[in-house]
């Protein structure tokens, strides 16, 4: 981490209040986007906010890997009465990821939103992007269980409503964005019925205390069916297989900067939401791997290989996109499910990765249809020439997500299966590899719809997307690249994850 | 005693929760389901303040030990009761469902006024809120 | 175990339950819709009189004001705009749910089967933190509603959250139905309401009536039910009587988009502002005690709000007054602002004669 | 004494919520929307009336009086306010009373329905 230490010198003062201002600023940050006047101060406040909150984290990360756990106790009172941050290894990188894809998303947003979104709503929309950041950043770093469901529905119900304003592209949005209000209600009441059988067997919404407390208790089952509600709630905005049916419509139906920050960070806080209440609220070796083992692995396995073919037979680029992406929560939580220090390194090594990679691809998406609207793979055909800068940026992701080598991509395949190899799990290894293939044919088959295929007779020519969306697209497709080659960052975080959690024994 | 009266809360919670799940799912009326969410959602709160409740409590705003309500309160208990739950002689209910509570229902409101947002813009894009319509509307249009 | 006072509540408490049931259940079986939203505002309605059984005041005040108040309207309103038939029901639509319906209640079953019985005073729910909140209260915080010290001190950051989920609606709202009547409505010919003179005369008396009290409920959370969130509920209800006796081009004439907008992000600043002033005195976020310096806090007359008992704590009392009056702004402008949206979208002014 | 107001002050409350029961029945039982209205807003009026001063009596003169004389005037002021927007409302809509001396009305002003049913609104 001596990297980011030669990079940033942050005040001490600043350092210490660096938790709380990770949170606190996106959502001064939104108020200030709300009361600026046009679309252009609108969205230099959601840059200068995303770049501040991106700041913090780092101070965070730098911090975490002095002290191994940071905690702020909010409003000055001790944990179990107040409410405390505590962020681990996995919440400082899962904070790293999310604040970078936020700056990434924000630069993005500068030109990509002006053809998706009238201009009188800009600082509307920019005041709920950023709210989406809060309510993401708050949910990794909060330390408290109904404070997290609190973040969940910040970032939630800023999010229903921007997948909704994709309707002047598409109308298609707002039965999609209806939908997904219902299912993610329905799943964040879920988390809020489960906590509360926790909070009525152990008195405490604290996570720490709560953990300590449920060692004590034994098994009991208050204690476990509140487990299954939370994993089932979180489930639905995690797009844990059968409950996925909202995603593919808000994936296809959002503005593309919506598509973007959805697919990097949204499922992957509500994993890192699970990660925490199995391995850390409930005791290691516990129910809670138990039940992530019998009833969460078989669904991701068959996620990674139904939700595959069903991208395959997909006519729209971005609903393959989005089946892929269920189909790729199906691979992380498979590795988490193992249970083991390789296994949820591996995990969470990929949640990166797939963050990563799908980001690009949907900001590949979002920079090709600002010149024609695309949507379907046909319309698609020979872009590749068209629009060179953003059609590599997308082929670069599409190799990551097939697991090329020298992407992250790879590295994540193969960690992961070198995860289960470890764990004895060979059935994991199978799923894998016919994931892999399959993720292989559609991928496959936008690649030839791109570069190796002829425009339709009579569709418009595409041009190359501006500047202020080419940089932080080829930005997001460089990173792929660039921890494809050197992983040192992402592979110490995550293994400093995994040993967070379950300790290094196992 | 008897599970069914020493739980009743909870199950007639359960019950209560499981209508409005049921009216959410039941229906493709757009607007009959958004009054499900909202049925299971109040519900939901209603569990929590189950959990809060102390038996001979009261609302957990300090009365004086020594004011006529206090004395009234506690002629009702047992004292020994009132000694080892009471807090400086009066016993009250627990206060943090209440607050946990009063987040819970405020969050049910936004969700149910942005659904609705949405269910009206529906209308006025596709001329119904029934979900089969919609389906049918959608499965016309190209690209599907 | 106590007394007859107990097991009289108790009745209370199974008749109230059976009845939301009965209700719950009509509101499932009902096929008019209207029928539905009403039964719906007398679920919360007999819920906040359960809740007042329950001894959660401050849960049953906020429950009459936004189930039975704000829900009712808003549903009554998307009704209105998008004028549905009657619910059609369909058997085999049923079946999954039921099962699903089924399923999910047994488990639930199975799960309190592990809780304590109802009204334990020893149950861990009831033993630990929640306990400690009612002996450290007078204390830590000094005022004597622990509700309102648990929510906007010890728990301060989860009202915050929750004050941002209420601008995150507004911006919804405002961002799928805009705010106020569109611009292609014509100005209706006929000043609105000219002839209901009783109305006209009642609002004019209610509107200062409903301010005023919006203040009270907003001062007197400190010592009883109330607070910044139902203050603020109370409080817009001026703005919309006014819009539905004179018309919504008067209301938005008056508080114009850009006003309310600002108000609402103003008192999600205000709330966090607290919070960065504790921080820039040296303390955590929203950590009140910080909120004035020492120099400054020794200043204040300990007689300020009259009962010296509670003079200790200058930094908590003006700390949660000060959220509070956050809350209420952002609460009252994001329900104007809901309910201009909604209005706004009507092809008839609401206000005008019908 | 204590047990008198006791009573007292009890029985009020029992004859307020009778009345106010009475006047949900007459909302189901009766025929038109102008009687309904009219059952409606009387005994809501009236057995408010009847139960806060009830509760007055069973509190005893304290700020809860002063409370509970703010709640009556409230009621008297928007119930009678209510109503008369209510049926001002059905009227408007279009709605013909069915009983009593306006049935002599309903002949004579076929063509004055005014905008009836204009949209359906949400009338029964």
């Amino acid at each position: 981490m001596t990297l980011f230490e030669a990079i940033y010198v942050t005040p001490p003062a600043l350092t210490a209040q660096a938790p709380i201002l990770v949170v606190a600023g996106p959502l001064i940050g939104a108020s200030a986007a709300a009361l600026s006047p046009g679309a252009r101060t609108a969205w230099m406040v959601s840059v200068l906010t995303a770049a501040f909150a991106l700041w913090m984290s780092v101070a965070v990360v730098t911090e975490v890997a002095r002290e191994g756990v940071v905690d702020y106790a909010l409003g000055g009172f001790a944990p179990p009465l107040g409410i405390a941050l505590r962020i681990d290894a996995l919440g400082a990188t899962m904070a790293l990821l999310i604040a970078s894809v936020g700056l990434l998303g924000a630069l993005y947003s500068g030109h990509a939103l002006s053809s998706e979104v009238y201009p009188g709503k800009h600082g509307l929309f920019q005041a709920g992007y950023l709210l989406c950041l809060a309510g993401f950043l708050g949910l990794v770093f909060t330390g408290d269980a109904f404070n997290a469901f609190v973040f969940l529905e910040v970032s939630s119900i800023g999010t229903y409503a921007l997948v909704a304003v994709g309707e002047a592209r598409d109308r298609r949005a707002l039965p999609a964005a209806f939908n997904y209000l219902i299912f993610g209600t329905v799943g964040a009441t879920f988390y809020v019925l489960g906590v509360g059988f926790l909070y009525g067997a152990t008195g405490t919404l604290n996570l720490v205390d709560m953990s300590v407390r449920l060692a004590a208790l034994g098994d009991n089952f208050a204690v476990q069916a509140g487990l299954a509600f939370i994993v089932a709630g979180l489930g639905v905005k995690a797009a844990i297989f059968p409950l996925h049916g909202w995603l593919p419509g808000a994936y296809a139906g959002a503005p593309s900067l919506v598509s973007v920050f959805l697919a990097a960070t949204a499922t992957k806080s509500a994993i890192y939401l699970i990660v925490r209440f199995v391995f850390d609220v409930f005791p290691t070796g516990g129910f809670g791997q138990t039940f992530l083992a019998l009833m969460v692995a078989p669904l991701a396995a068959a996620a990674a290989i139904v939700c595959s073919v069903q991208a395959i037979f997909e006519k729209e680029v971005r609903r393959i996109l989005a089946f892929s992406s269920v189909a790729q929560v199906g691979f992380i939580m498979l590795g988490i499910s193992l249970a083991t220090t390789g296994g949820l390194s591996a995990g969470v090594f990929y949640l990166v990765a797939h963050a990563l990679m799908k980001g690009a691809l949907f900001m590949g998406v979002g920079a090709l249809a600002i010149s024609v609207k695309a949507r379907t793979v046909e319309e698609f055909y020979g872009l590749g020439r068209e629009a060179p800068w953003s059609a590599a940026a997308f082929a670069v992701g599409a190799a990551s997500l097939a697991g090329v080598p020298l992407t992250m991509g790879f590295l994540a395949k193969w960690s992961l299966i070198a995860g289960a190899l470890e764990a004895g799990a060979l059935w994991v290894v199978a799923t894998l590899a016919v994931g892999s293939l399959l993720t292989l044919v559609y991928v496959g088959r936008l690649l030839e719809a791109m570069f190796f295929r002829v425009p339709l007779p009579g569709a418009t020519r595409a041009h190359e997307a501006p500047f202020g969306v080419l940089v932080p697209l080829l930005v997001m497709a460089g990173l792929s690249v660039w921890f494809g080659v050197d992983s040192s960052l992402p592979e110490s975080l995550s293994r400093a994850s995994a040993t967070g959690l379950i300790g290094s024994a196992r | 005693m008897n599970f069914v009266v020493t739980h009743f809360n909870y199950l007639a919670v359960i019950v209560l929760m499981m209508t409005g799940l049921y009216v959410l799912f039941a229906t493709g009326n757009l607007i009959k389901r958004m009054i499900g969410l909202a049925l299971f959602q109040t519900s939901t709160a209603l569990l929590y303040i189950s959990l809060g409740k102390v038996a001979g409590g009261t609302a957990a705003i300090k009365i004086y030990p020594d004011s006529p309500e206090a004395q009234a309160l506690a002629a009702q208990l047992d004292p020994a009761y009132v000694a080892q739950f009471g807090v400086s002689g009066v016993v009250y209910s627990n206060p943090l469902p209440h607050v946990l509570i009063l987040t819970a229902i405020v969050v049910g409101v936004a969700t149910l006024a942005v659904g609705l947002s949405i269910a009206v813009r529906i209308r006025e894009a596709y001329g119904t809120i029934e979900a089969d319509e919609i389906e049918a509307v959608r499965a016309r249009e190209p690209g599907e | 175990m106590n007394a007859i006072a107990l097991e009289a509540s108790f009745a209370l408490n199974v008749a109230l339950l059976l009845m939301l049931v009965a209700i719950a259940a009509a509101i499932a079986w009902t096929r008019s819709l209207v029928a539905a939203i009403l039964l719906m505002g007398v679920y919360s309605l007999a819920s906040a009189v359960w809740l007042v059984v329950m001894d959660a005041a401050d849960v049953a005040f906020t429950e009459a004001v936004v189930g039975a108040g704000v829900s009712t309207v808003v549903l009554l309103g998307a009704t209105l705009l998008v004028r549905p038939g009657p619910v059609r029901v369909d058997w085999r639509r049923a079946i999954a749910p039921a099962v699903l319906v089924v399923g999910v209640g047994a488990l639930l079953v199975l799960a309190v089967s592990g809780l304590a019985s109802f009204g334990d005073p020893s149950s861990p729910a009831n033993a630990h933190v929640g306990r400690s909140y009612l002996v450290e209260t007078p204390n830590d915080i000094g005022i004597p509603n622990v509700v309102t010290a648990v929510l906007a001190s010890y728990r301060g950051f989860d009202t915050l959250g929750e004050t941002v989920v209420v601008f995150a609606a507004g911006i919804g709202v405002a961002l799928m139905l805009g705010f106020g009547p569109r611009s292609s409505l014509p100005q209706p010919p006929v000043q609105p309401g000219e002839h209901h003179v009783v109305l006209r005369v009642t609002a004019r008396l209610l509107i200062p009536l409903i301010i005023l009290f919006a203040f009270y409920v907003l001062f007197h959370g400190d010592l009883g039910a109330g607070g910044g969130f139902q203050a603020g509920v109370i409080l817009a209800v001026a703005p919309i009587l006014h819009a539905l006796v004179f018309g919504l081009h008067a209301t938005t004439a008056a508080i114009p988009a850009g006003f309310v907008r600002g108000v609402a992000a103003l008192g999600v600043l205000v709330f966090a502002g607290v919070g960065v002033v504790c921080m820039a005195n040296g303390g955590g976020f929203l950590d009140y005690d910080r909120l004035f310096m020492p120099r400054v806090e020794a200043m204040i007359p300990p007689g300020l709000l009259g009962d010296p008992t509670y003079s200790h704590n200058w930094g908590q009392h003006f700390g949660i007054l000060l959220v509070e009056v956050g809350v209420l702004l952002t609460v009252s402008s994001t329900m104007v602002t809901i309910f201009c949206g909604f209005a706004g979208r009507a092809t008839h002014d609401v206000g005008s004669a019908r | 004494m204590a047990d008198a107001t006791h009573w007292i002050g009890g029985g009020l409350v029992v004859a307020g919520t009778l009345l106010t029961l009475l006047g949900g029945v007459g909302v189901v039982r009766f025929p038109d929307v102008y009687t309904r209205i009219h059952a409606a807003s009387l005994t809501d009026t009236g057995g408010a009336t009847l139960v806060l001063i009830g509760l007055g009596i069973l509190s005893g003169f304290t700020l809860e009086t002063l409370k509970l004389a703010f709640v009556w005037a409230f009621v008297m002021l928007t119930t009678p306010a209510a109503a008369n927007a209510l049926a001002n409302a059905a009227f408007s809509a279009g709605h013909k009373p069915r009983i009593g001396a306006f049935q002599i009305m309903k002949g004579e002003s076929s063509e004055g329905a005014g905008p009836a049913q204009r949209d359906g609104g949400v009338a029964p």
